[in-house]
């Protein structure tokens, strides 16, 4: 069983970014994600109670790195100075390369 | 009744009561709320029904007389958006984006307020306009488009005469897509206004309840119409409860903040009550139509202004509306409204002396 | 009322407005959807109700008379299920495992379907047997059965043709391993339909309605009774949202696919009013069995049908029975076999007749 | 009738049937369950209207005969409470930890129990004193602190007699940090229990019901008076499903623990119905009074005793509280209580024998 | 405090391949793994509107490498072809090393 | 683009544990975690169905190895013993360490 190393860029957001995370991706080509509601504490504060507006949403799309960098800079760009947000990367191992581009 | 009568008594009923105890839960932290899902159902909810009763109510009365009401709710909503604009900008000394951002949200309408203003008026015996819920619906997306759209523009011109103080060619790609952007954010605005879940639901309900007309009606009236109230209470236990973790953020948006959602809201309202009464609408209508003046939107404004205008910071505007302008806007505004608009109707409407006469000498 | 009266009052009720609206909602792309919780909670709280009222009426009228008819369903439902297949399969050329799977997904029934026919009915004043209820019941699993069985067979034949053809011994485990999954799938395919949701709660409550009789149910009547047409227009919200969202995957399933989940349930509905009529079935029972026989599964089909046929393209069969069939079945076909019915009826029951001559004679 | 009699028609009651229905669900391995955000929402709903009934009442009654019935409420919980710990210690042999959890999960209530008893009264057309809704929200978060007064003193004790047998200075940070942590304890749970939000929503609900009186109750009747009973059928039929889950674990809580769960509920209700009457509460509320003292808490109990004392097994106290003493309440207990209170008020009421000779001699 | 190098197996698939999945662990003697549902996009469509039975689930499981590459073939060889189904592997450290084997 | 390696401390446990969780890493200065609700399984039996009371909570916390490793001390001596709970790191590269210290 060959396994290849391919990256794991997670995004954690407030829910109301989601939409911009997604355009992103679409314009880099990318069809493949996760997405979860989650909860969560930061800079911008306590995230999650009351509104579903107000909930955060956690995005995580494995690609290779190359693409998952232009993507992390589109996004810094973009989004870092308006919203609550993280990114992050990681290395994971996938079976089906061709599937993870 | 005389105002603080009638507020105590507004004080006393179910709905503003589960808001309390909403608020204190917060507030003593306890872990009580309501699960997502019944919070998410609720204004669906909520909306469905406003809209069947008014689509109801304009199968039996047309609704040749909506239009001149609606074309002046329209304008007083741009005029109090721009009014907002000036008061928040210069006396409040608030950025830009802030600025058109309350505005807007003091501009736009609360259906949730909407709702309680239904409850306060059933309470009181007294009927409304069926077509104020189209009004409700055409007022949504109104403030938050000429908010953008002023927004937008505002960004081009700094833009521009930044440009125009440069060697040519030397506005980078940063700049263009920001122009760019702002573009296809207000045509994407507009479009996700009018497609929103609140207007879609509502504007739905309208149709359904004038196709369907009273007898369609029967079989869905007791979940549509009889669980109406206890529904609204239920929700606004929930309001109280979100309303309560905001009132430590009160501080944060400043003294000028908290004035601002108190006297506007009360000044919008009451000119609603007035021009409605001169346009003919009925006691409760008038009421109404006020509230639809003096309500600021918090489900659907975040949604919209995240969007529209990211820089904003939506603790000021969530936090003034619902934390401050919500809860005086169903338990003393409205009773205040409610006094004025009966003061008014009986002013001027000299047949209902007559009756009264008519009685007292009988 | 002729049948294109009877379709248009049927599509100006609140039940299929709600339905057309959700479809609306998802064609202009607005974000309104029911929370999960809601639309999961609304299949358990019709079939409850669903079950109730079968069972009550159980209670009062016996289940002597249910035999026949259900055994009858069955029977059809098998014979239907086959006939699907052979269309299928000879003239729509699809594969063994769609062709099976499609077949059983309209050869199974519908219980929201069977849910807004009984509001129908209660619209036109007309009641049903009780003991359709369960037949509703029985019917969930049985085409599946079948369908899995078939399957199997199929594709053990497949390899046993395909392991004479070879030297002894060759049959690899991959091989032995589908037999053997094969074998294990349809115990366990047969387990999961009668412990399903569906069945489990349909069945409880009809053993409910049968125990507590009429007297026990006016405590829960308010419930189970007064808010189902309510609660039916909600959940076909929520239907409509998702049969909008599938309107695009319409021309992926081909037109053979359309023209099939039209014309075979109408052929299957009416054979269904005509055998129950045939059998003494009451005019609204009748229309209510010939549901039965026309609807399509599509809550229940990809549960079982993903563990038991996995091979099969989940995407036809939903698309197909969710967003033709269904609608079809609601709006246009139920309106047809109460015409039908209706027809059958005074035709073959002259007491009616007389009954109509003497209140026009006095 | 009989005791025999009286719990039959009990079983074929719905919310009991509900209940058998949810426990055959799980034992058969079905699917069926409810979504999360409705057994969330359900407990939010039924203390929201025992609250708003029991304020009406008391609007109604006063509540100045309330404080003896509440104290010797009180007191009898905690003598029950050090009770059952010495029994769970000495004969069951449990550790501290075991014994105090489950003493204080058998000394405190069960919120689902009280809405089943009410719902059981209203079926035999009995009333209850309304401030019982009271003593439900004082006795919740009695003997949970009591037992974790106790369990902190024994776990100081220890430490402090390990101390005293070593030169001084040893007592090493570890241990210091725990006398430390089970003094923050305390304070943390007497925090959360009075915060808690069974207690806030049953308190809230008295005080909205006694404020707002019979008048201001009517538009929220529907919601919080009718449909009471369907939903406590609904909400037990998730009860059902997670008791019916747990079946298996009775096993392994062993012979002792299970006949503790049957004798103790038993005894503890019949002194209750004894007490009560003696006090002079009526038929009803001497059955309610009883069935307070019986019921176990299962949802706060997990909750407040995970914090307060980690060290005991939650699978103890919640398989004893859900899976056995729960149902023997309900179907079983619930009767007997019932017969023992008719027996001692026709005993103890000379005027109903009275108005008995009278009604028959005219 | 000494760390444990293992495995991370991340396998995300739609709903109705989680009792296909559960049952394979179990077959493998895995007893350990957390699951949640979750919305996602991929070659066989966007999944998590609309029914349940259409969401995805996420299921992880920390173990050796050797036992959840086991696991991996199992899963690619009965149901890859057939579900909506990603797979990966990623390396955690953990405390407790014989409470993952 | 310049990424900082941190890491991922995970912490899977019971619902009820996670007030003592967010005790912890507010006691050791941490304001940023994402967290939700899961499903599992373990040495302490099925978890998530039934009451809300038995499900479980994720929290994802991205920091330094050093005060993370403080974390996971406290949290083995604090609750291991008692509840259901499981911990581990992995490591995640960054754009902003400062956010993540
Ligand atoms: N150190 C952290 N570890 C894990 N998640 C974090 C961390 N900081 C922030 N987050 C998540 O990212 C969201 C946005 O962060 P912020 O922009 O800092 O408010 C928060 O609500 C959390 O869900
Ligand atoms: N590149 C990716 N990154 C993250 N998740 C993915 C990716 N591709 C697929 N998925 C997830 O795996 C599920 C099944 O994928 P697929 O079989 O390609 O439809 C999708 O619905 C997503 O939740
Ligand atoms: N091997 C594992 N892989 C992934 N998650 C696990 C594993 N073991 C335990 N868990 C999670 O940690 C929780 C507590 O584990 P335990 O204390 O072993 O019952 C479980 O309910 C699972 O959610
Ligand atoms: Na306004
Ligand atoms: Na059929
Ligand atoms: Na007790």
């Amino acid at each position: 069983m060959k396994l290849f190393d391919v990256k794991l860029l997670t995004v954690t957001c407030e829910i109301l970014a989601q939409k911009n995370i997604l355009e992103i991706l679409n314009k880099h080509g990318i069809t493949g994600y996760t997405l979860y509601e989650v909860d969560g504490n930061g800079s911008k504060g306590v995230r999650g109670q009351g509104f579903k507006n107000e909930k955060n949403v956690k995005i995580e799309i494995i690609s290779t790195e190359a693409r998952l960098k232009d993507i992390v800079e589109e996004i810094t760009r973009s989004l870092f100075s308006n919203f609550a947000i993280i990114v992050y990367l990681s290395d994971v191992q996938v079976l089906r390369s061709e599937k993870f581009i | 009744m005389d105002i603080l009568g009638l507020i105590q008594a507004n004080i006393l009923t179910p709905v503003i009561l589960f808001f309390i105890l909403g608020i204190v839960a917060a507030r003593i932290k306890s872990d009580l709320k309501m699960p997502d899902a019944i919070s998410e159902f609720l204004p669906i909810y909520l909306l469905a029904a406003i809209g069947l009763h008014g689509g109801l109510e304009m199968r039996n009365t047309g609704f040749s007389d909506m239009l001149i009401p609606m074309l002046i709710a329209i304008g007083l909503s741009l005029v109090f958006t721009l009014n907002h604009y000036q008061i928040l900008r210069r006396l409040g000394k608030f950025n830009i984006f802030d600025s058109y951002a309350l505005a807007s949200t003091y501009g736009a309408v609360g259906a949730v307020t909407f709702s309680v203003g239904l409850s306060f008026l059933k309470n009181q015996g007294v009927e409304s306009e069926g077509y104020l819920a189209a009004i409700l619906a055409v007022l949504e997306p109104v403030s938050f488009i000429l908010a953008i759209f002023l927004t937008n523009m505002a960004v081009s011109k700094q833009i521009q005469s930044k440009k125009q103080s440069l060697p040519e060619g030397t506005l980078d790609n940063n700049e263009k897509e920001i122009v760019e952007q702002n573009k296809t954010n207000l045509s994407k605005v507009l479009h996700e206004s009018i497609t929103g879940k609140a207007i879609v639901i509502l504007l739905g309900g309208i149709a359904i309840g004038y196709l369907i007309g009273d007898k369609g009606f029967d079989s869905i009236s007791i979940v549509f119409d009889e669980l109406f109230t206890g529904a609204i209470a239920i929700f606004l236990l929930e309001m109280g409860i979100i309303a309560g973790q905001r009132l430590d953020d009160i501080k944060k948006v400043g003294v000028f903040l908290v004035t601002f959602s108190i006297l506007l809201p009360t000044f919008n309202g009451i000119i609603g009550v007035l021009v409605a009464t001169a346009l003919g609408l009925s006691l409760g209508g008038a009421v109404m139509f006020g509230l639809l003046m003096a309500s600021a939107s918090f489900i659907a404004a975040p949604a919209v202004l995240r969007h529209a205008i990211p820089q904003a910071k939506p603790s000021l505007y969530i936090t003034s509306a619902l934390g401050i302008t919500f809860p005086y806007n169903i338990i003393i505004l409205l009773p205040i409204m409610f006094t004025i608009s009966s003061m008014l109707h009986n002013l001027e409407t000299p047949i209902n002396l007559f009756n009264y006469l008519e009685i007292n000498l009988l």
